[in-house]
């Protein structure tokens, strides 16, 4: 499992194509670059490590995927789309509200404790979904979106892998 | 020296003012309307008084607010820094009036400074030059023979007027008498009255200032130049001393000329003289500031001379620590001011909080600021936030050290010029020296946000950032909803990568 | 000039050399191990590589790993700052081997200076001054005879010996036989050898240095000295430029002394040479640093000359651009170290996160920095976490200057030095310049904590705090459990107030 | 309803007794202080006027009502003891378990909507006690410390002052 993003900066019209790998190695338009990102303090400072060369980066969010950067000092404005957010443009939407499936993934290796859905059950956003136990702690997974379960693919007792798909979430019926 | 001083002002500059009372072991007493009770020079004064709402004129232009706190204080002194009421002559006045000092010059040279024509006038006896032109109320041909005079290219100007209105550029002496006619009828159209008058055109001039201390027992220095000509509608962006421009013989020309006002008029104090500099090094009158200049850092710099020390010293009897020829100037500083202002949209002030803030700091780099994390730049007040002083061996060297301490500089909450400056640094006409009053007009390309750089280590850091963030989002831990405990997991997951 | 250079070293020295390079012109490469992926030095240069784990032997000193980086890293040239391998002969010809300019003397320079015996024997030659002693195996009477010749007070010294064993200080003649006899008597018993030397005793000694440039093409000069006695246990705690104990003369023979030595041992680059100075301005040679010195601020800032630049000016093949005559001391300068150590814990190390910084800005300030908040202290390197440098027209605008910088400074999460530098420029005796080595050891009250003040003021704030706190603490916004409305409400309580 | 405190500084056997009246005015060793502490930033940065005198304070709360502070700069470590705390020092126990009677006042004016324990019951550190309704929002007040509910002063519909107290919870029963 890997998550592919549409990244636009400074209000171009192309986008760079960024894909995450479960195993952290990051490809950025179909070559795999050497990144090191770490956190300094706050919520704010991080200092990115491209292929040897230092970047210093000030980062703030500003909700629905902007981000708002001072890399080396120079400002940016960028936004970063998944692939949720890109189906929702072509399918020319308002950013509110899923379209297409979504997936909630193991952000850890781990062993499913519980499912908290059936396929069919509407959740919404932010509900419980999957306990996984991992690093001995049981670690609850929320929906990401409000929708209808469209598939279960664990069950308790399930040893899961980083970036594992365990529930997909369709979109919401129409009468809810 | 004095006790205690009121720094009748606020941000960088009466942060400045309060450290150089405390270099002197004088105390200090701020006073803040309802915008800036965590203002820095609140919490770097001793003590601090609040004088009402944030409008100006009713806290920092409340003459009457000032003085009060200034007796109940017990401060022996008033410190008007610039702007404000720092050459309000009835302020002056009233701080006197109440038996306190006033660190300025008299109420007598600020009000005869601040007028036009009285400067003017008093600028004509103590010889200095002004823009070579003529009285209104002539006729054609008394304007055609004095423009030949004068020298072309020249204006005519409305005596009426303003606004552009009934102004004509003359370069060659057959386009006048047309000219004249065209000035008469547009001034007649628009303020009812033809007269013109004629103005020698300065083209391609510069914006340079002499730095002037004057103390009370009739002793006069110049401090040397600073060079102001990066303006942008008259708002300096940029200064330097000493000039590019500058020559040994200008410059005492420049100076003599300074300290000549400044005795005519019976100056003490620090104070400022502008004059308009032409290509052939001739140089004209402005305005005298009989104040503490923004751009002062660049001439303490080069000089060795703290200007607000030396301003409390003379305000407090003594005389001038300097003489002339002690007075020498080494090295190169440049000022660059930084404002809350968007330089890729016509600089329209950029208000909000300041949510990070990173100052430059090492060799060479002087920062004056009025600001830190979690303060708020309101409308109220002035966009500059802070100067970014530096200074070098040689102007190259202040250059570049300029462009590495912008390299260093992080806000984030407001947009700010630095990008105009780190254009500005880059930009090889100033790197040479080369410009003029008009240089920002002309140069548009230092106001255009666009880059040759594709971003993408800004896609690359804001893409695995809301990665995290989405990873983040999905996982609570079970069991508890202390906020901690889900930061304490996502920093665990932070180690994982 | 070089394209890129690697400087093998951390903290605000890399920092520094950093910057230097930055406004060069020239590419940076820095490395890092485990403990220093976040810090200055690898946020600020161009390029950054990880060289190893925390401890410095696993990384900042691993020649092989920082010769390899240099070379995958396309650098032409290697700064190693001070500390670490800075005085590493075999560093520097590895260095060279490796087709790379290292940045510093000759490593035979390195390692004869490094040797204390050959270093004594270097400046004998070059005729600077040794403390005045004896060699070792000398009888009773010869020793008697040699330090009349020296004169009183001598020490008497074990010839195998260290640690003060065996060591006698004699004041007068007639003590002198006595002293031998026990002194010979420790010896053996400690070492098994009674072979004992007599050395001058310098009392009341200042140690004071001279800082020189030398190009590789013979020239050499210098830039005037250094005072380093504010020591405590050999360590320099705070340096000033110039020696408020210096004069003219001192100063000019100082200064020969020093360029005789670099000469005579065809020495380039930048290099120290450090002196002990006794009440009579009696000079003798102590040792010589090959290399940038902590303390370098205090001479740029009164000199004008910026020392990493001209070292790489040097390194790259360059002239000095100064001559003798051209290096002038104008105003006065002093560096604190600030460093992460318990003053009144007998300077105990603090480690720890800086969890807040706010470092002191504005006029005739310098910060030389290695720290940041976050910033995480810890016992693998030196505490010394920053630089506070001030520049002043005289000595006591700079010690004035530095009390205002020190009360601005402002450190959460370790303990600082920074209340010791407090007390030491209220204390008279500095104030008045009089001081020697043994100036902190005889000044007992400097490392008191005990101040006369009751803390009201801290008694207030945090009670407020508290009680502002106990009343966050009690209320919760009903149905939610989520963490931001509780803050909302604090907000809003705070409003009330 | 005041509060009161007895504040060491810097290991001083003498603390200093502030009283924190419910009208925000501050008694120091029975004098009335005129001072004024707003937050600059962070949890960490303050600015003080007292009586108009200035200070910066940066402050760091250690747990157990003890402070490091800087105040212009200069370093104390202040250990702040209210009521509780004082009778807890004086019985001689440790800080950990109350000793004596805690009340909990009303944070802020308003109506009382709902009462959750009676006397009696036992309470833990944090559950919840009394639902007090103040600008038009329901604020749950929790239990301090742990302990048994020794008295009940208001019931629904109270309305009640700014530094009322509400209930009174007394040491826990010695069988729990």
């Amino acid at each position: 499992m890997s998550t592919r993003y549409m990244t636009y900066v400074d209000g171009r019209e192309e986008p760079v194509e960024i894909i995450i790998h479960v195993d952290g190695t990051v490809e950025v338009d179909g070559e795999r670059v050497d990144v090191d990102l770490v956190h300094i303090s706050d919520e704010t400072i991080y200092s990115m490590l491209l292929a040897n060369r230092s970047h210093e980066v000030f980062a703030e969010y500003q909700g629905e995927g902007e981000w708002i950067l001072l890399v080396d000092g120079e400002r940016h404005e960028v936004r970063v789309e998944d692939e949720r957010m890109q189906r929702l443009r072509q399918f020319g939407g308002g950013t509110h509200g899923p379209v297409g499936d979504t997936s909630v993934d193991a952000p850890m290796p781990g062993l499913v404790v519980k499912v908290l859905v059936d396929v069919g059950d509407p959740v919404g956003e932010n509900q419980p979904v999957v306990i996984l136990e991992a690093m001995k702690m049981e670690n609850e997974l929320r929906a990401p979106v409000a929708g209808v379960i469209k598939a279960v693919r664990v069950q308790p007792g399930t040893a899961v892998n980083l970036g594992e798909s365990l529930v997909i979430i369709g979109p919401p019926s129409e009468d809810t | 020296m004095f006790q205690k001083v009121l720094i009748a002002n606020r941000g960088e500059i009466a942060v400045r003012i309060i450290r150089a009372c405390q270099e002197l072991g004088v105390r200090t007493v701020a006073v803040y309307s309802d915008a800036d009770r965590k203002a820095l020079h609140v919490r770097y004064a001793d003590e601090a008084y609040h004088i009402g709402p944030p409008p100006p004129g009713e806290s920092y232009l409340r003459l009457d607010k000032l003085i009060d706190v200034a007796l109940r204080a017990g401060a022996d002194a008033v410190h008007p820094g610039y702007g404000f009421l720092a050459e309000n002559a009835t302020f002056a006045r009233a701080v006197a009036e109440a038996g306190l000092i006033f660190i300025g010059p008299s109420p007598e040279a600020i009000a005869l400074m601040g007028d036009k024509v009285a400067a003017r006038k008093s600028a004509e006896r103590a010889g200095v030059p002004l823009v070579p032109g003529t009285k209104g109320g002539l006729s054609d041909d008394e304007l055609i023979e004095a423009a030949h005079r004068i020298g072309f290219p020249i204006m005519v100007k409305a005596a009426a007027g303003g606004g552009g209105k009934g102004m004509r550029i003359v370069r060659t002496p057959d386009e006048l008498p047309r000219a004249i006619q065209a000035a008469r009828r547009e001034a007649k159209g628009a303020f009812g009255d033809d007269s013109v008058y004629i103005e020698k055109l300065i083209e391609g001039g510069r914006h340079i200032e002499i730095q002037i201390l004057a103390d009370e027992h009739g002793n006069v220095i110049s401090l040397g130049e600073r060079e102001c000509s990066i303006q942008r509608r008259h708002q300096k962006l940029l200064e330097e001393a000493p000039s590019p421009f500058m020559d040994e013989d200008l410059r005492r020309r420049m100076s003599e000329t300074a300290v000549a006002l400044a005795r005519e008029v019976e100056y003490a104090n620090a104070g400022t003289i502008e004059f308009l500099v032409d290509r052939d090094k001739n140089f004209y009158f402005l305005e005298m500031n009989t104040r503490l200049q923004v751009e002062h850092p660049v001439t303490e710099l080069v000089t060795g001379v703290d200007i607000v020390k030396e301003q409390l010293r003379i305000a407090s009897g003594r005389r001038l620590r300097y003489k002339q020829e002690e007075v020498t100037m080494t090295g190169w500083a440049i000022e660059a001011r930084i404002t809350a202002e968007d330089p890729f949209n016509n600089f329209l002030p950029s208000v909000g909080v300041i949510t990070r803030l990173q100052e430059p700091t090492g060799p060479g780099v002087r920062i004056e600021s009025g600001v830190f994390e979690g303060f708020e730049v309101s409308l109220h007040y002035d966009p500059m936030i802070a100067k970014l002083v530096v200074y070098g061996e040689t102007r190259g060297d202040a250059i570049l050290r300029l462009r590495r301490a912008l390299n260093e500089y992080r806000i984030l909450g407001v947009k700010t010029n630095i990008p105009f400056h780190r254009r500005l640094v880059d930009n090889t006409n100033f790197i040479g020296g080369v410009y003029d009053t008009a240089f920002i007009e002309n140069t548009p390309e230092l106001l255009q946000p666009t880059s040759q750089k594709r971003g993408l280590e800004a896609a690359i850091a804001a893409t695995l950032l809301m990665h995290q963030r989405r990873q983040k989002a999905l996982v609570y831990v079970a069991g508890t909803d202390d906020a901690t405990s889900r930061w304490r997991l996502a920093a665990r997951m932070e180690a994982l990568r």
